[in-house]
């Protein structure tokens, strides 16, 4: 099977959904078929890009040498597994999710979020800066519809707050930081090693790092994070799209790999040119942090919470070394876990229960002892506690710190995961052990199957990537030194 | 002399161009900013006129057989421009007759005032 | 102004006379400046002149306007066809040597037509101009 | 013949233009439209046929001596048509002519 | 020869167009103008005479021809205030 | 029948319009206008081919001598205008039947087509003559045109305006003349392959210099560079939807044409530039219109003036590149042409449809339309995204060589007033699109016929060639490039 | 009929004196333009008496030659003021009786009032012409009835010539 049917499925997907419109149960199968081979066939590459091999292929030539193209390389099978195993899940859970919700315009919303994978395969597989770029908008532009689903006006300006500073941050640092790549170094392909190495002064590799991580604006580092929380009006299922499956996981995913082919680790990591970054990511995860202990609003505080993870995997890249890169990496799948499940639950118990505020929700473990569980175990998992998948990738992200010899990284990461725990913790631990209150209604129950189902499924997969760390490591050999 | 009235005709492109300018700047009459525009493209014709007498050639009017249709270059030139000149102030007038009907008004100052009271209520 | 007996009377023998000149200037373009354009504007000028002292509308009448929007679009299609006649001969536009045997002559015949034509369409323009620009006061 | 022709035309073309600038003054000497309208008057017939009389000489008998007559004609038909024009108008209008004896400024 | 009649028609030309600027009345200045055309076409006739191209008759003719027309169209303008009234029959009783 | 080409570029839609007057129907003067349309676009796609390797057409006209006898010549700039130009007004064919039916009165539809078409006829003219005053004879034949149709707009608005386009016009034409003249006076000729080869013998420079100075204020003006541009804005709003579409897409693009053509191949680049700090004016003056044109273009209430005030912005990205003097520059402003005209069409057109619908053109017009007419709001959406410079749209592309092309001088400045710009032009349009889809629809009348299949048809016509533009740019920017190369290397 | 005749007659002439190129071509245009004009002098009612006045235009030369005279002498007379100075003048504005009702000429007339310089004809009524001159010689030359006199003659003649 070519590399091409990986970005181009969704659409070919999304052509399907639009065209089974009128007939809902038809156009969810589709979906899921379409979901479902997309994982198959991503993951069926694993073999070869385990072995070492660099599967490509060129589209055509874009702007003049530069070359539509896609490439497989272990970062972006890593990351096309997560958006396409995801989106499959995801998918599920919408179908449920809408539904039972009766929102209107479902076949705008699942023919968006095709296209929207769409992108996150063509940023994964990415051959050259251009290629990414083009993605990167892609997804930007077809996830708007999604943030706006509603309509009203808190859609309204969450949507200009979500496209303004997407498209600004992108138009108006990453495209020129591209433009400069290539007026310096006549490339913009992805090359091991990097391109940038002996092209540029150290000061010019400074200016266009710090373009690099700031123009990524999906990577939301501070101040260019609010549109994260302003996108929190649309439903569920979009949240957990851009959080988990692939806006977010896109924007780190490009700093991880523009780290590591662009600049390569090898000149990244001499001087200072990662270190603006680096304090930059560091503030924000403190920062966001803090700011999730005081949000009520459960989406909100995922919402900050998420910011936050994010800058873990970018300060992994700013780290520069292989453990970090390695513990980025992971951070992505491991988040990516732990983000849906904790989105599935807060849909479920917005569908079941109405509730929206962290205040709201004691004691409705015992009614919902699924849904509580599953973000107990997700919620453990993002703190980085064994028998969790994330305990693996904050492993190797503190690994990369003292390889770096940056001790105040680590003590970092250290605060935050305590942060974690205080912001997190208590939500499963109200359910649990405080007393419903007065005068609630009687009878809640969990949210219907299709909604549950997929939360199980996924705080399940936390726990087994924990178990299952061979076939990551293997991947990501290229950066295991250990 | 021939420098002389070049010169001559230089200075009066000049004066009869600022002329014409200021009136189309400085008038609000419509009417008047067409006059002066006349005038501005006047002051062409005349530097045409002057570019004909220091090249001195006026080309035969009857060729030989074979190039019968030879012209007098620069008279053709300025004869072209008057024709655009023309056609312009004619169009010209006839918008500010339109104008009239559609206003009341030639002053464009009036006419400003008009259109800001049809957008405010 | 058909009051005026000295302009009427004036203009009853001039315009005939005007519009003859036209003609002459119209044909002979090729041996003096002018030809078309020139001859159009005077053709046009002799019915200005009528139409002042006798009223646009009777020469309106004379020279109905549908007359005119034929006479300009017609030279116009008169001045390029006969580029496109010389062009389907096989020469360059307007390369007058194609519309005879011998280029003599086909220049000759050549500058008319498209002399006639320009006259045609400035007669017309003119003319057609001038009516909307006198009817215009009275109409509304 | 060809000498006398010249003296002619060079007589009739330095009276004709002696005239028309008389004329031209006149426009200034005059106190009102309407005499004014006389001494433009001299400039226009007089002056006009002088110059075109010179020029006819100087042509001899050909079409441009014609044409010229054709000019002449055609001047003298319409140059009396527009000073009536003008001064019936300026009547109608309103403009009074300055009349008696020295009716000066 | 031709020169001097034709600096006389300048100095003639230059006199009307200084009455035309000084006015004072409209109709001063439409007489001047008019005065000023009909000079006009004696200059292009002697100038051609001088340049010894008498093919300018052609244009002094045309030229008169815009002169006359251009006075009765203006004269017409200020007495009716357009140019397509027919008739005055009501208005003044000329015949 | 190739060779006759060059004069077939002109003489159909000049054809074409006397025709229009005979048959005076307003079926028949549209299927003349159509037929016309398509047929000087093959033309100009044949012409496209024959020069897109580099190679120059020739045409003289038989037995002519200048300003009639006159050389046209096509080069690969020239031919990549014309094909924007006719191209647009093909493309734009389908939809003006409805659209002027509804907004011009019935009696005077035909002339309306007739002058459309004479307007064509002059921008094809400037874009294929070789000769300096053939070229201000089309300008004028263009802008006069353009001044009528413009004055045909619904509103009594479009008087003023097309008056104030006329002086402003004549001013900017009347330069141009000035700046012919000047030449001429200097060499004796007026074709501008002779121009360029006699100029540099000329000792007189300053005579040379003024010339060049007139001629570029000239153009300035057509151009409606800042601070020229007064005349664009109320010209483009208040003319009929047809027009403010086509002279949108084309006029503004010929005049560029015009600028770029007498500096580079008359004046030749290293004279031209040397000296008067020409190329430095020429970048601060489109930098302000970058900023200022998008700056003024987010307070509008009425969607044409917007549009019309991103014109003035985009204007400027098209005389940065040809400012830079760099094959990069001229083709990224070359690519820019074509792009700017698809985007922008699509953008009128797209409006034409909803002024057709509703009768309006203000933002409140056009609340909640991207509701009732999906299809309309998507393609403007498109239409947007180009002007933005979003990826795969034609935007994108010239937005990347322009960036790329000033990068290359190290000009960080304009680079960023590039961005910033686009980052502007985000929020404009922006407004417009929640405006489509968030807003609920006003209670105004509005037409309960569906929208013509034809309208539509020209809308996702353009729509969907921003799209294949930014997703193939190829063989255009192969065409921009040997154009820039051809203007640099001083084949004249 | 035989006012077409006329006009087409006059106009070829004109045409023929005009052109010098006397070629079949030239010559069959000549034709062909002479009577489109007829055509169109038809269609503007241009045709008749009054401005094909056949008889009248052999007479003509005579009365030209005695204006001649007339304006010659009347130049030299405002000539002789202009240089005096405005003290000399003594403008007046007359009616000149006139017994002919014709347009023709009365239109004859007051162009020959006209074109003498000295007097000027301001309006033309029904059996009056208003004069304005410009001293009261002119004035009272004009009263005495010379050039009317000639005119009448000139018409009566063409008259019994035709009759
Ligand atoms: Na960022
Ligand atoms: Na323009």
């Amino acid at each position: 099977m070519s590399l091409l049917w990986l970005p181009f499925l969704p659409l070919a997907g999304a052509l399907l959904v639009v065209m089974a419109g009128r007939l809902p149960n038809l156009r969810e199968a589709l979906s899921l078929v379409t979901a479902a081979v997309l994982a198959a066939l991503t993951f069926s590459w694993y073999p070869a890009v385990t072995a070492g091999e660099t599967p490509t292929v060129v589209l055509f030539d874009f702007l003049g040498s530069a070359q539509l193209a896609f490439s497989l390389e272990p970062l972006g099978l890593l990351f096309a597994s997560v958006a396409s195993g995801l989106w499959f899940v995801t998918t599920l859970y919408a179908a449920g999710y809408m539904r039972g919700n009766n929102e209107a315009h479902q076949t705008r919303f699942f023919t968006c979020f095709a296209i929207a994978i769409c992108g996150a395969m063509g940023v994964a597989l990415a051959d050259n800066l251009l290629t990414l770029f083009l993605f990167y908008e892609l997804l930007t532009l077809s996830t708007y519809p999604l943030v706006t689903h509603k309509g009203n006006a808190a859609a309204r300006r969450g949507g200009r707050i979500y496209l303004g500073i997407l498209l600004g941050t992108s138009i108006g640092l990453l495209l020129p930081a591209i433009v400069l790549t290539w007026v310096l170094t006549g490339t913009m392909r992805f090359e091991p090693g990097g391109i940038l190495d002996g092209q540029v002064s150290q000061g010019m590799a400074t200016l266009l790092y710090l373009m690099f991580a700031f123009g990524v604006g999906k990577a939301a580092l501070m101040p260019f994070h609010k549109w994260l929380p302003a996108a929190m009006v649309a439903p569920t299922p979009v949240s957990a799209l851009l959080h988990a499956v692939a806006v977010v996981k896109a924007g780190v995913f490009s700093i991880l790999k523009i780290t590591v082919y662009i600049f390569g680790l090898d000149f990244a990591a001499q001087g200072d040119i990662t270190r603006p970054v680096m304090w930059v990511a560091a503030f924000t995860l403190i920062a966001a942090s803090l700011i999730a202990l005081t949000r009520d609003n459960l989406k909100e505080r995922l919402a900050y919470s998420t910011v936050s993870q994010l800058a873990y995997i970018t300060l992994g890249a700013a780290l520069a070394t292989s453990m970090s890169v390695m513990g980025g990496a992971m951070h992505i799948l491991m988040h990516a876990f732990g983000k849906i499940t904790l989105f599935f639950c807060a849909g479920a118990i917005y569908t079941a229960a109405h509730k929206t505020l962290v205040s709201e929700l004691d004691g409705l473990g015992r009614a919902m002892p699924f849904t509580f569980g599953a973000f107990l175990i997700a919620s453990l998992s993002i703190i980085g506690l064994p028998p969790l998948g994330g305990s693996w990738s904050k492993w190797y992200l503190m690994l990369g710190a003292l390889d770096a010899e940056q001790a105040i990284m680590m003590a970092v990461f250290m605060i935050s995961s305590l942060l974690n725990i205080a912001y997190l913790l208590p939500i499963p631990a109200r359910a649990f052990l405080f007393k419903p209150p007065a005068g609630s209604p009687i009878g809640l129950r969990e949210a219907p199957l299709a909604s549950v189902v997929p939360l199980c499924l996924t705080a399940t997969g936390c726990f087994c990537l924990f178990f299952l760390p061979g076939p990551l490591m293997a991947l990501l050999s290229p950066w295991n030194d250990s | 002399m021939q420098t002389f009235l070049g010169l001559y005709n230089f200075w009066v492109v000049i004066v009869l161009m600022m002329i014409g300018f200021y009136i189309v700047i400085a008038h609000d009459n419509l009417v008047k900013k067409i006059i002066g525009l006349n005038i501005f493209q006047t002051a062409v014709f005349i530097l045409y006129i002057s570019a004909g007498k220091i090249q001195g050639g006026t080309a035969p009017i009857l060729g030989e057989p074979g190039a019968v249709y030879s012209h007098p270059l620069p008279h053709v030139l300025i004869l072209t421009a008057i024709v655009v000149g023309v056609a312009t102030t004619a169009l010209g007038l006839a918008l500010i007759v339109r104008i009239h009907e559609a206003y009341g008004s030639n002053e464009e100052d009036d006419l400003l005032v008009l259109d800001r009271r049809e957008d405010s209520p | 102004m058909r009051q005026h007996t000295l302009l009427r009377v004036c203009t009853r023998m001039l315009v005939p006379l005007i519009l003859i000149f036209a003609l002459y200037v119209q044909f002979h373009g090729d041996y003096g400046p002018g030809g078309g354009f020139q001859a159009g504007v005077i053709f046009a000028a002799g019915i200005v002149l009528y139409a002042l002292v006798f009223g646009v509308e009777a020469a309106r009448r004379a020279v109905p306007a549908t007359w005119l929007r034929i006479l300009s679009a017609g030279g116009v299609l008169l001045f390029a066809g006969t580029g496109v006649v010389s062009m389907l001969a096989g020469h360059n536009f307007l390369d007058y040597d194609a519309l005879a045997g011998d280029p003599v002559a086909g220049q000759h015949i050549g500058i008319i037509l498209v002399e006639f034509g320009v006259g045609m369409t400035v007669t017309g323009v003119i003319l057609s101009f001038f009516y909307v620009f006198a009817g215009r006061g009275r109409r509304d | 013949m060809d000498v006398a022709a010249y003296y002619l035309s060079w007589l009739l073309l330095s009276a004709g233009g002696l005239l028309a600038v008389i004329g031209g003054i006149g426009t200034f000497r005059m106190p009102d439209l309407y005499t004014r309208m006389h001494a433009a008057s001299v400039t226009d017939t007089g002056g006009m046929l002088l110059i075109m009389a010179g020029l006819l000489v100087q042509a001899g008998l050909s079409l441009v001596s014609f044409k010229l007559l054709l000019i002449v004609f055609f001047l003298l038909f319409t140059s009396p048509v527009a000073t009536h024009a003008l001064a019936r108008a300026a009547l109608h209008e309103g403009h009074k002519p300055r009349l008696g004896p020295g009716a000066g400024p | 020869m031709f020169a001097v009649a034709m600096f006389a028609v300048l100095v003639t030309m230059l006199l009307l167009l200084v009455r035309a600027l000084v006015g004072p009345s409209v109709y001063d200045r439409i007489l001047a103008i008019n005065i000023f055309g009909t000079k006009t076409v004696l200059f292009i006739a002697v100038l051609g005479f001088l340049s010894g191209r008498p093919e300018f008759l052609d244009i002094a003719l045309v030229y008169a021809l815009i002169n006359f027309i251009g006075t009765v169209a203006v004269l017409k303008f200020m007495e009716y205030g357009d140019l397509g009234w027919e008739s005055a029959s009501d208005r003044e009783g000329d015949v | 029948m190739t060779a006759q080409l060059p004069a077939l570029q002109i003489l159909l839609p000049m054809l074409a319009s006397a025709l229009c007057v005979l048959l005076r129907s307003p079926a028949g003067a549209w299927l003349c206008f159509t037929l016309a349309t398509w047929a000087s676009f093959a033309v100009s796609v044949l012409l496209v081919l024959a020069t897109r390797s580099g190679a120059i057409l020739s045409y003289e006209m038989g037995g002519w001598e200048p300003p009639f006898g006159i050389e046209l010549r096509i080069d690969a700039l020239n031919a990549f205008v014309l094909l924007i130009v006719s191209g647009m007004a093909a493309v734009m064919a389908p939809f003006a039947r409805s659209s002027v039916l509804a907004e011009i009165e019935q009696t005077r539809v035909y002339l309306f087509y007739a002058l459309v078409l004479l307007c064509l006829t002059g921008l094809l003219g400037i874009s294929i003559t070789g000769d300096a005053f053939n070229l201000f004879v089309f300008l004028e034949i263009s802008s006069l045109s353009s001044y009528a149709i413009i004055a045909m707009g619904p509103n009594r608005r479009a008087l003023l305006a097309a008056f104030q386009y006329l002086i402003m016009g004549t001013v900017g034409g009347t330069f141009i003349l000035i700046g012919i003249g000047l030449m001429y006076m200097l060499t004796g000729t007026l074709n501008m392959a002779d121009l360029a080869e006699r100029l540099p013998a000329m000792a007189d420079s300053r005579t040379e210099k003024a010339a060049l100075g007139f001629i570029v204020v000239g153009a300035s003006i057509k151009l409606a560079l800042f601070p020229l541009h007064a005349w664009l804005p109320n010209a483009y709003a208040y003319a009929p939807s047809l027009v403010s579409a086509l002279l949108a897409a084309t006029a503004t693009k010929v005049a560029a044409y015009v600028l770029i053509r007498f500096i580079y191949t008359v004046f030749l680049p290293e004279r031209a530039f040397d000296g008067l700090m020409l190329s430095e004016l020429m970048m601060a003056l489109a930098a302000i219109a970058m900023i200022a044109g998008s700056v003024v273009a987010i307070f509008q209430h009425n969607v044409k003036l917007l549009l019309a005030w991103s014109s003035i912005a985009q204007i400027g990205y098209i005389v940065l590149g040809a400012a830079l003097v760099t094959t990069a520059g001229l083709a990224a402003t070359t690519l820019h042409l074509l792009n700017h005209a698809v985007a922008k069409g699509c953008l009128f057109l797209a409006l034409g449809v909803i002024v057709w619908k509703t009768g309006g053109a203000r933002l409140s017009d056009l609340a909640g339309l991207g509701r009732t007419l999906p299809w309309v709001g998507a393609a403007f959406v498109i239409g947007a995204l180009s002007l933005i410079g979003v990826p795969f749209t034609g935007g994108f592309i010239t937005k990347w060589y322009l960036l790329v092309a000033v990068a290359e001088q190290e000009l960080w400045l304009l680079a960023g007033a590039v961005v910033l710009s686009s980052l502007l032009s985000i929020i404009y349009m922006g407004r417009v699109i929640e405006t489509l889809y968030f807003r609920a629809p006003s209670q105004g009348t509005t037409r309960s016929e569906p929208v013509p299949v034809l309208m539509l048809t020209s809308v996702w016509l353009l729509a969907l060639l921003n799209v294949a533009i930014g997703s193939y740019s190829e063989p255009f920017a192969a065409i921009a490039r040997t154009a820039a190369g051809q203007l640099l290397g001083g084949t004249p | 009929m035989k006012y077409t005749a006329s006009l087409f007659a006059n106009l070829l002439l004109v045409w023929l004196l005009l052109s010098g190129h006397y070629t079949v071509l030239i010559t069959g245009l000549g034709l062909l333009s002479c009577a489109l004009v007829c055509w169109l002098g038809l269609r503007m009612g241009l045709v008749d008496a009054e401005s094909q006045p056949l008889r009248l235009i052999t007479r003509l030369p005579l009365y030209w030659l005695w204006l001649t005279r007339e304006m010659a002498r009347s130049n030299l007379r405002v000539v002789t003021r202009i240089i005096g100075g405005p003290g000399a003048i003594s403008p007046s504005l007359v009616s000149v009786p006139v017994s002919e009702k014709t347009a023709l000429y009365q239109a004859i007339y007051a162009n020959s009032i006209t074109l003498t310089p000295g007097t000027v004809s301001v309006r033309v009524q029904a059996d009056t012409i208003d004069v304005h001159a410009l001293e009261d010689t002119a004035a009272e030359d004009l009263e005495q009835g010379e050039m009317h006199r000639r005119i009448l003659q000139m018409k009566r003649s063409s008259e019994r010539g035709a009759g």
